[in-house]
């Protein structure tokens, strides 16, 4: 649909790369939480386009970062793309988070791929107290963590193997943290098992937590009803959309199983 | 051919009229209101909508869509809001634009089917698209479609309640397309409609399963076109009330591809989540091969294959 | 794994003994004299033939090959030398190879099936698949395997005759492929195999002409992968005996795919066209799934999938 | 299968391109009239490899020429690669022409892209009066008439529009030389209803012709018997097949309907 143009393509880790869009018109529009819907060309082997949030918006120079890990061939091939060509991308789409209000505290969790949408979420808070708390395997597969500690007023990373920062698991930062603090809201963005008892955390202490969703997609804009997520119906549960009702949905609304 | 004589490309498809040949996919395009940010929709000939059931359905678990080599699986489950909610809500919306309405109806058993009809008829819609071809869903659906004594007895107890035009999509997923195709016409089907998805089945190596929630899902996309043609040129040879074909459209030049084997007029789905603008853009490419082919009125182009 | 414990890779379906679970497909090996020049044919675990008759057959008038959307429609009709020649010229050439051999058979009639299975039970061969599943022919072919009655007749018959493991090469144009595949087995069928082509057609929308001079031909590459996936997993669950599976593999991940499905072996052939590499090299990277996964044995990969 | 380097892409008229390979494997083995299978990327549209044949050769320098008209995906893919990549190639596959005998006279005809494969045949034969009768559309389409007239004796052109050379087709160039002329062989490449026509003069004549065929491939190497081509068989006929036991014939064995 909209042809962006690539000023550059960034290679953060081994397998995860950023690229960055020249375009006003995402500059202008974009919202923390969104995300792309970006064509990886004409293969055989990814034939749909493929959902990657929004990590950055630099309104300064016109340019808008996406960071994507390779995941499969679709991942691949966007990874393969070179300055000067022209992503063919839909949106943004999707709903964004909703900020603290100005002087609030926010913590923002994110695990793997799911800590890049929050690095824009912080940004777009300055006047926030901002904790970022970010899970990775391993030291090498840390990225960004120049970016988050420059908008974050407090940043800790975990890894799975301890080879750099927290040995374990991010919710043990979080539950720590919260054994202390008492945010405004909590937004988590990563694996499903974290969300959930990131989610289940923040509930149980009646804090507000916003949860960034996943799903494999279709359409991407609400018309096909594939990317289904369980949604808290009375006693009961619906399935509800990740693309046109999320991502971003209120953690208190989602059925993690 | 002359500048006076651009292409005409209206079609009457058996008591549906449109401007134009080309009709978005049910299921592929809700109730036209996500798309309406993307393209005029009064630039399509039809909106075959979401498929509808009495009741509201929260559809199959995820994940409901894999990839495949140049297609889609899905396993939604005909999730929708229920026929009710439908003509209420979403009828309003579509009449704002200048486009056919067709209601893509699905039911568990052949009551549901015949009730869907009764309360169509009285909606203001131009066409009810009776899905008998649903391979996603336990009942109903594919259960009726794939023989010819299911098919008979579903269409003819609704035609009799029937007032609007009548089209009876059909499954590819049966051995003699044509049979299934006369019993439907006998029944007082007044136009085909096909093929709906093909069922299939991915595994993820890594995790060992399935990756449908469902197991086994309806394949679409480009890789099923080759057979979509070859069956919307069975069936228009079969019968003699017109057929809409779909399966893989994602360009005008696919879309004559489907009128040349037969079909009256076109459905696109999955290739517009590629590409939006395929159904809008489809209709002009249409015309420009038309014009360029010297056809003046697109009813000709249906079954205007040479064969060898 | 230990490193001692590198991955068993031997099969044994039903009496056909192969030393990897890999064959090349009838019909798109010839009788491997072609691709002899660009691997050792004894890295195979099996090739099927060139589908095989009676008498010499001169097949269909070209074009025999359209390319569709990640697959290809073929309509060859069983271009081979007779199933005399077979025995006298390539059967010497194949045995060269530590490959099995499995004989690809048609007929136009019962007695044509019975005949060749008389023959190929005292040539040296490793296998007999009865192709009951060629949509390219007017007669016999996919005429028999489409209905219960006609394979059980055919597969009933030649079992009698049939001192070789018989193997029954299902089509895909079947409304329920299960049934189909319960009447082989009951009908007499050591092992079965599948998918062969699915029933496709193209058009020249320049020429307007089908782009096949024989209109319809059979569909294989990766578009069919997941309609053949599904077969294999529906038939395996089916059926007792051993399955072969195939249809649109393009690397040892794809054949997993079919193995965890329930193929105790799988075919590959249209994927060859674009890397013929990929018959051998598909052997590999089962085996290197294996050891990453942890299966010592191959067949313990069949009908390993693990359902939600 | 084999990776040849791109060294050079030229763009010969608005929709013909040579590609030139590197290749010393390529320059040694292969002969006139042979062809390469192609794997044009790995899109959705172009699948199977496409046959391209030999334009020519210069063990000089390690390089192979070919050149290619865009007709569809496969060849637009191909059109679209740049110099520095490889190109994934089968081949040389099929039987070469045979030459002359060193002192006699051969005449090539060719239409469109079927003047192609012809240059290297005329380069292979030095010591033989070569005449070149090359066929096109319009004057705009002519492509490579300087290498031809460097490697042919006396080279002629006609249009179908008369905007170069003769106003009309190759063939009545040939007829007219045959009523002069009697060459030792006559070679022809191009559409149907000329390579027809020209193995009937040839034929009538009693001049010796070969007749180099299309078909739509498969495997490309004689497995798959798809490229299938009426061959005379007694009375009757039976199917060869272009790749393998073609593309070039003997014209007397070829049934042109
Ligand atoms: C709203 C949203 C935002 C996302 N943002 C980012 C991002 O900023 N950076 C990033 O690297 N990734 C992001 N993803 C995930 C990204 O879409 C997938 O990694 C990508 O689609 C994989 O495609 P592939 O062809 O490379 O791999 P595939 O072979 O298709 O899949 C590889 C793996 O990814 C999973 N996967 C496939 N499709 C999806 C999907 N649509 N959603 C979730 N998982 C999927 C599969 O289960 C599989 O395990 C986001 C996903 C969603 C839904
Ligand atoms: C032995 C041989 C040698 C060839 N050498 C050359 C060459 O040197 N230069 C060149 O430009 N072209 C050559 N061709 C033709 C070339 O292979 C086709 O133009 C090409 O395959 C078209 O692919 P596409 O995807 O671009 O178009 P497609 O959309 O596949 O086809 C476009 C048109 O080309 C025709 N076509 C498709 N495939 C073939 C085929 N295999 N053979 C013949 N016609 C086909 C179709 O009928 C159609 O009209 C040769 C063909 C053969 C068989
Ligand atoms: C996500 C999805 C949902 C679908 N839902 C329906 C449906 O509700 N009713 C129906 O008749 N067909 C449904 N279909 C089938 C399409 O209408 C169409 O028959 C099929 O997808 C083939 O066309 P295509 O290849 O252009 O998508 C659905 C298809 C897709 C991909
Ligand atoms: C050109 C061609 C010829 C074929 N001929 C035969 C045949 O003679 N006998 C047979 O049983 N199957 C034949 N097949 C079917 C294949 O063996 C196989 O079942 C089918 O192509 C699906 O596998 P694939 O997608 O890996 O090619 C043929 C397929 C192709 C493409
Ligand atoms: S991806 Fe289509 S509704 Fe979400
Ligand atoms: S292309 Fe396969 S035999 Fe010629």
């Amino acid at each position: 649909m909209h042809r962006e143009r690539i000023v550059r393509m960034e290679r953060l880790s081994d397998d995860i790369f950023r690229m960055v869009l020249q375009s006003g018109r995402l500059t202008e529009s974009a919202k923390p939480g969104q995300f792309l819907n970006i064509r990886c060309g004409h293969s055989l082997q990814a034939y749909l386009r493929r959902p990657i949030s929004i990590c950055d918006v630099h309104a300064g120079d016109g340019t808008v970062d996406i960071v994507f890990q390779i995941r499969g061939p679709g991942t691949e091939l966007l990874g393969e793309m070179k300055p000067g060509e022209e992503a063919d991308v839909m949106g943004p789409l999707g709903n964004p988070f909703k900020p603290v209000n100005p002087g609030g505290s926010a913590i923002v969790v994110g695990g793997g791929i799911g800590t890049f949408p929050l690095l824009y979420l912080l940004r777009t808070m300055p006047e926030v107290k901002r904790t970022a708390l970010l899970g990775f395997r391993t030291a090498g597969a840390v990225v960004m963590a120049k970016e988050f500690s420059s908008v974050a007023d407090c940043m800790e990373i975990a890894t799975d193997d301890g080879s750099l920062g927290h040995h374990g698991f991010v919710t043990e930062l979080l539950e720590k943290r919260l054994r202390t603090e008492r945010p405004d809201c909590v937004y988590v963005c990563g694996p499903m098992p974290m969300m959930r008892i990131v989610t289940e955390q923040c509930i149980g202490m009646g804090i507000p937590v916003q949860v960034s969703m996943e799903q494999r997609m279709g359409c991407g804009v609400g018309a096909c009803l594939v990317c289904a997520c369980k949604k808290r119906d009375g006693d009961d549960f619906s399935y509800t959309h990740v693309c046109r009702e999320g991502p971003v949905f209120d953690g208190r609304d989602i059925v993690f199983d | 051919m002359p500048e006076a004589m651009k292409a005409d490309l209206r079609v009457d498809v058996a008591g549906l009229r449109m401007k134009n040949p080309v009709i978005a996919a049910s299921g592929t395009f809700g109730f036209g209101r996500e798309y309406a940010d993307y393209f005029d929709l009064s630039l399509l000939g039809g909106v075959s909508v979401k498929g509808l059931t009495l009741e509201p359905r929260r559809g199959n678990r995820p994940p409901r869509i894999a990839e495949t080599p140049g297609g889609i699986l899905n396993s939604v489950g005909l999730q929708n809001p229920g026929v009710h909610k439908f003509i209420e809500r979403e009828i309003p919306f579509l009449r704002q634009y200048d486009v056919a309405i067709l209601a893509n109806a699905s039911g568990s058993t052949l009551e549901d089917y015949v009730s869907m009809v009764e309360i169509l008829s009285d909606a203001d819609i131009d066409c009810i698209e009776l899905n008998l071809s649903c391979p996603n869903v336990k009942q109903g659906g594919m259960t009726f479609g794939s023989s010819c004594p299911g098919i008979t007895s579903v269409v003819s107890e609704c035609r009799k309640k029937c007032r609007k035009p009548l089209m009876v999509k059909l499954t590819p997923n049966v051995t003699d397309i044509t049979e299934i195709a006369k019993a439907a016409e006998a029944a007082g089907a007044d136009s085909l409609s096909l093929i709906n998805t093909l069922l299939g089945m991915a595994i993820d190596i890594e995790t060992r399963r399935p990756i449908l929630g469902n197991t086994m899902g309806g394949l679409s996309g480009p890789a099923v076109k080759p057979i979509a043609v070859r069956m919307v040129w069975q069936v228009a040879n079969a019968v003699s009330i017109p057929v809409v074909g779909m399966g893989g459209i994602s360009s005008g030049s696919d879309a004559v591809e489907f009128m040349l084997a037969g079909a009256a007029a076109v459905m696109i789905g999955t290739a517009g989540f590629v590409d939006p603008l395929v159904w809008p853009k489809s209709v002009g490419e249409i015309a420009g091969y038309m014009e360029k082919k010297g056809f003046a009125d697109v009813q000709a182009l249906s079954g205007a294959i040479r064969l060898w």
